[in-house]
């Protein structure tokens, strides 16, 4: 028989599809992937070192970069950690306008996977009908911070600036018209005969593994396990809001994409009702002290960001600087799986499967 | 009529000053089909599209193929060399040659040849040798499989396409394109898309993928294998390539109309005041836009999916459609 | 009560916490997950070894977290127990991570249970010496660990015997030292 | 003879001729001269493309095309597929075999004299040439009265070698 060529391929650091410096190795027999290695760090910028000679508002802006497609969660996550050590009362018009502007950045980050998940599968115009919606959710960003990527809008102790005048209203109007565009994306995308074929049954794997690789965000609810830590492990004032959290059962890329797209519905939800419940007015900042030394001792806290569990593990030493601070980034925890998912998929599925996990390189790095 | 009929000097250079001036009038169709695709896309996707150079970007593609032109060409050291200079060529030049039996209307045709059907798939079918050899003189492992998907999917699109134009032909019971058309005259009624409206899908389908054009780009997805074929190309050898798939638009447009939508002739017999060129024109524009607007809609489909398309739904699907058109013309001759 | 919180000696730092939250500690209860702390121990010293752990508390600032801190050489086994046993489990690894304590490393686990819908975390330590620190690998037991061992194995420079593919994760291959230990020096500091 | 050399010369279709039989025969020497295997699958396709030009010349227009859509377009691709899939490293050269060549050599030397006698000694009837307009047409009524047995029991052939090789490709799957 003719043997065909194995051909070792590098899939980036620079590729299209890999959405960064990421590189993957693999070993292809005609187009079959037969194996898969993934190799990360060209992105490493060591913020975990660097935090430790940085006082805790100084981090922050470093969480930006992180996730630079979520910055507003990661903000969160590390002043939600500080907040949790030195056991602080958050002001509630601080906790609405946070919420509300996690919530909003995750529609913001959905659409861009959304967009540019289309685009690796060839579709190109829902990326710039997906960055239209999202240009408006930064452009209220910009308005509350003066930011459009990497915010720095949160404070250990709440928020660093008020909503302008006339803030929410803009939110308030902007549920009912995102509605209206997911259902013209709905039929635009999710119908399509080729996009189902390319994602239905690709990528696919049980709740099992999933737990095993400790999958989060959509990536575990694709497959079955109902856990989103907005419900089941509270924090901020999601308690107080009514919300669904999206499940599929097939674990395929299908699913998760099903998953993303109903979490913006439900984020729309959750939005719509905080929009209503926001004080009149109040404090944006607890009182915190000049200098932030938060009392010896660890925490780990952990919130649902769009891509996941995102964890900031603090040790402290009652000093200005974190003694040392650990960021469990979902992307790096997420992209693990990919080797096991890659081999026996072609070429062109790699493009889909990666995709589908929905990292951001950032993040993957640290 | 005989290709080689009174091979002079003056009719020479006759064919020469034609084809000089068919290599203009292609030249300038791709200049502004690629302004008209970015356009439409533009559109499609709530942007402008090219705005700046010339009035309304008109003048856009000339200064894209301007620096193409000016741009530093590179051959890869571990190229072939040879082969990498000659496949844009080879990619080319069937691409302008399938032009010449195309009839525009009655009278403005280069060669009325008989078997003009076959002489398009023919030709046609070279360019893969081309975007084969390109692929794998570029020694780079993208550019191969690139290639390779390209050879792959156009030998199995070739069938159906060649296979669904079966029922056109027997229908007119020529393999001359200007017999075809001349079949379709009288009304929209007699156009070969209604009797042949199968044949019509099959063939659309299978000619955006010898196209490679979304959704069938695979050849040069860009997201998997960043630009396929011509990844190494740079400057005036990738103009030739680029050149070559707009020219290949061209030609499937006009093809398509020639084949199907009765070429010159007008829909309405009343109608017939308005010169046919600009029939021509119109329903070759409209399947031209066509193109375009499918690519701004739809996502691009696998490569396996691609083959089973091809082989196990247009091929049979074509097979039944010669099959039963055979039937239907042997009943009407039988009860005439 | 505040003994009944201490199930084993009494952890210098635990006990400064203590008496700095006293006020709260008089009108508190208990920390509402010290029975589950107190079984997941008993669980441990009858299944494992009577030695297995070295210490266990409560750490309150972290809304009383369990802690559990397991002697290296059981933690194989105590992992897979953890795991495996009806009562807790705990199949999901949340995150890993190393620390520099100038006297010792320390790597820390934050388990989940998804089956048992009783969702709370335990925390387990694990500590090894600062001169030549290894703790054994648990990526048999957990997938998550894999990533996460090579970055603290990178980073910190913590060994972790059994891991498939102990190499550098974030730095290239040819890198000297680990740069999240305390002491470290980068060769070129201008870099 | 020189007039009509240059009568010859100065029929465009005669150059054209010339032109097409000298791209054959390059193409046939250089697919046995080259090195590569890509290179060589292309003085191949020459070959090919130029053979269907020496069949337009003759006015077999169905032929010509045909040639080019299955021998250049489908066969070539196939095997421009073929060796790109496989490896190919580049063989040792091979060992000088001195008796070897000069026997090759003594045996083209003979097999061009025969043909070239054969050619002398055979009288070519000269008939005219007779023109047909539609010769696609009667090569598909040839072909479906006069041969359509032949025809049927080669594209059963053919059909049975195209399952036969699905079959084999398939076992060496599993």
């Amino acid at each position: 028989m003719i043997r065909t060529e194995e051909l070792l391929l590098n899939v980036g650091p620079q590729h299209p599809s890999t959405h960064g410096v990421f590189r993957i190795i693999v070993k292809l027999d005609g187009e079959v992937i037969t194996e898969a290695t993934p190799v990360i760090g060209y992105l490493h910028r060591g913020t975990e070192k660097l935090a430790e000679n940085l006082t805790y508002t100084q981090v922050i802006p470093y969480t930006d970069r992180m996730d630079y497609v979520s910055a507003m969660t990661n903000n969160y996550v590390l002043c939600h950690a500080v907040e949790t050590l030195m056991d602080l009362e958050i002001p509630e018009r601080a906790e609405f306008l946070r919420l509300i502007v996690m919530e909003l950045q995750r529609i913001a980050s959905h659409l861009v996977w959304w967009g540019t998940y289309l685009l690796d599968i060839g579709a190109m115009s829902p990326f710039l009908y997906a960055f239209r919606e999202r240009e408006m959710i930064v452009n209220m960003f910009n308005e509350l911070c003066g930011a459009r990527l990497t915010y720095f809008y949160m404070r250990v102790g709440g928020v660093k600036w008020d909503a302008p005048e006339g803030w929410i209203d803009k939110v308030r109007d902007f549920i009912p018209y995102m509605r209206e565009k997911l259902d013209e994306y709905e039929q635009l995308v999710s119908g399509n005969e080729i996009f189902l074929a390319r994602v239905k049954g690709v990528g696919t794997y049980d709740a099992q593994s999933a737990i095993d690789f400790g999958l989060s965000g959509a990536n575990l609810r694709s497959t079955g396990v109902k856990f989103d830590l907005r419900k089941d492990q509270p924090y901020s004032i999601y308690d107080r809001f009514d919300f669904d959290v999206p499940v599929q059962t097939a674990g395929d890329c299908y699913a998760r994409y099903l998953v993303r797209f109903e979490e913006i519905k439900q984020s729309l939800r959750i939005l719509e009702q905080a929009v209503e419940q926001f004080p009149e007015d109040g404090q944006i900042m607890a009182k915190v002290p000049r200098v932030i030394r938060p009392p010896e001792g660890e925490v780990y806290t952990r919130i649902e960001s769009p891509r996941g569990e995102i964890g900031c593990h603090i040790v402290s030493k009652k000093k200005p600087q974190p003694y040392r601070l650990k960021f469990r980034r979902p992307s790096f925890v997420n992209l693990q799986i990919l080797p096991k998912l890659l081999v026996g998929e072609t070429m062109t599925n790699l493009v889909t499967i990666l995709g589908g996990i929905d990292i951001v390189l950032g993040e993957v790095d640290g | 009529m005989n290709l080689l009929q009174d091979l002079t000097f003056s009719s020479f250079m006759w064919f020469l000053s034609g084809a000089v001036v068919l290599l203009a009038v292609v030249l300038g169709f791709v200049t502004y089909a690629i302004y008209f695709e970015r356009k439409v896309i533009g559109w499609i996707q709530l942007r402008k599209g090219p705005n700046r150079v010339g009035p309304l970007g008109l003048f856009q593609t000339v200064a894209d193929v301007l620096k193409l032109l000016l741009k530093e060409d590179t051959i890869p050291r571990n190229a072939d060399r040879f082969l990498f200079i000659l496949a844009p060529v080879i990619a080319f030049v069937p691409a302008f040659v399938v032009l010449a039996t195309i009839p525009y209307t009655s009278l403005l045709q280069f060669a009325d040849l008989n078997v003009g059907l076959l002489y398009y798939f023919a030709l046609s079918s070279i360019s893969t040798i081309g975007i084969l050899l390109g692929g794998w003189a570029s020694n780079n492992k993208y550019s191969l499989l690139g290639g390779m998907r390209s050879a792959a999917q156009m030998i199995s699109y070739e069938v159906p396409l060649v296979m669904s134009v079966v029922g056109v032909v027997l229908l007119s019971g020529s393999l001359s394109l200007n017999t075809i058309v001349e079949g379709q005259a009288g009304g929209f009624w007699q156009w070969n898309i209604l009797p042949q409206f199968v044949g019509f899908i099959i063939f659309i389908i299978a000619a955006v993928s010898e196209l490679n054009r979304t959704p069938f780009d695979l050849p040069e997805a860009e997201s998997e294998l960043v630009a396929g074929y011509h990844v190494e190309y740079s400057g005036f050898r990738f103009a030739f390539f680029m050149l070559a798939e707009y020219v290949y638009v061209y030609a499937i447009a006009a093809l398509t109309t020639v084949l199907f939508l009765g070429g010159w002739h007008s829909p309405l017999p009343f109608l017939d005041f308005i010169p046919a060129i600009v029939w021509f024109i119109l329903k070759f524009l409209s399947i031209v836009f066509f193109l375009f607007w499918i690519r701004a809609t739809l996502p691009r489909i696998r490569v396996d999916h691609l083959m089973s398309l091809g082989w196990k739904v247009l091929l049979p699907l074509a097979l039944v459609n010669i099959f039963v058109t055979t039937i239907v013309i042997e009943l009407i001759k039988y009860f005439k | 009560m505040s003994d009944q919180k201490q199930v084993t000696e009494m952890d210098p730092k635990e006990s400064k916490k203590n008496i700095e939250n006293i006020e709260e500690e008089v009108t508190e209860e208990p920390s509402p997950n010290q029975d589950r702390l107190d079984r997941i121990v008993e669980l441990i010293k009858t299944n494992i070894a009577e030695d297995a752990i070295e210490v266990a508390f409560i750490n309150e600032l972290d809304r009383d977290l369990p802690c559990i801190v397991i002697r290296s050489p059981y933690w194989v086994k105590t992992a897979m127990l953890l795991k495996e046993s009806e009562l807790l489990k705990l199949n999901y690894l949340r995150n890993v991570s190393g620390i520099d304590f100038e006297t010792h490393f320390e790597v820390v686990y934050y388990l989940l249970s998804m089956s048992t819908g009783n969702q709370l975390d335990v925390c387990i330590k694990v500590k090894a010496d600062r001169e030549n620190p290894s703790i054994p690998s648990i990526t048999s037991v957990w997938n998550t660990a894999n990533w996460n061992e090579r970055e603290i194995y990178d980073l910190l420079g913590v060994q972790f015997p059994g891991h498939p593919n102990l190499k550098r994760i974030m730095m290239p291959d040819d890198w000297e030292g680990h740069p999240l230990r305390k002491d470290y020096e980068p060769i070129d500091p201008e870099v | 003879m020189l007039e009509n050399f240059k009568d010859f010369l100065l029929n465009g279709e005669n150059l054209l001729f010339i032109f097409f039989s000298m791209l054959v025969i390059i193409g046939a020497v250089f697919l046995i001269n080259l090195q590569k295997v890509v290179h060589m699958v292309i003085a191949l396709a020459t070959t090919f493309i130029s053979l269907a030009g020496l069949y337009v010349l003759l006015e077999a227009e169905f032929l010509a095309f045909v040639q080019v859509l299955i021998y250049a377009g489908a066969m070539t691709i196939l095997m421009i597929f073929g060796i790109m899939m496989t490896k190919h490293d580049r063989q040792n050269e091979e060992p000088k075999r001195p008796l070897h060549n000069g026997l090759l050599l003594l045996g083209s030397i003979g097999f061009f004299f025969i043909i070239y006698l054969a050619i002398q000694e055979a009288a070519f009837p000269i008939q005219e040439f007779t023109s047909v307009e539609e010769n696609t047409e009667l090569i598909g009524i040839d072909l479906f009265t006069w041969h359509v047995i032949p025809f049927e029991l080669v594209s059963v052939l053919l059909t049975v070698a195209f399952i036969g090789a699905i079959i084999v490709a398939k076992r060496e799957e599993d």
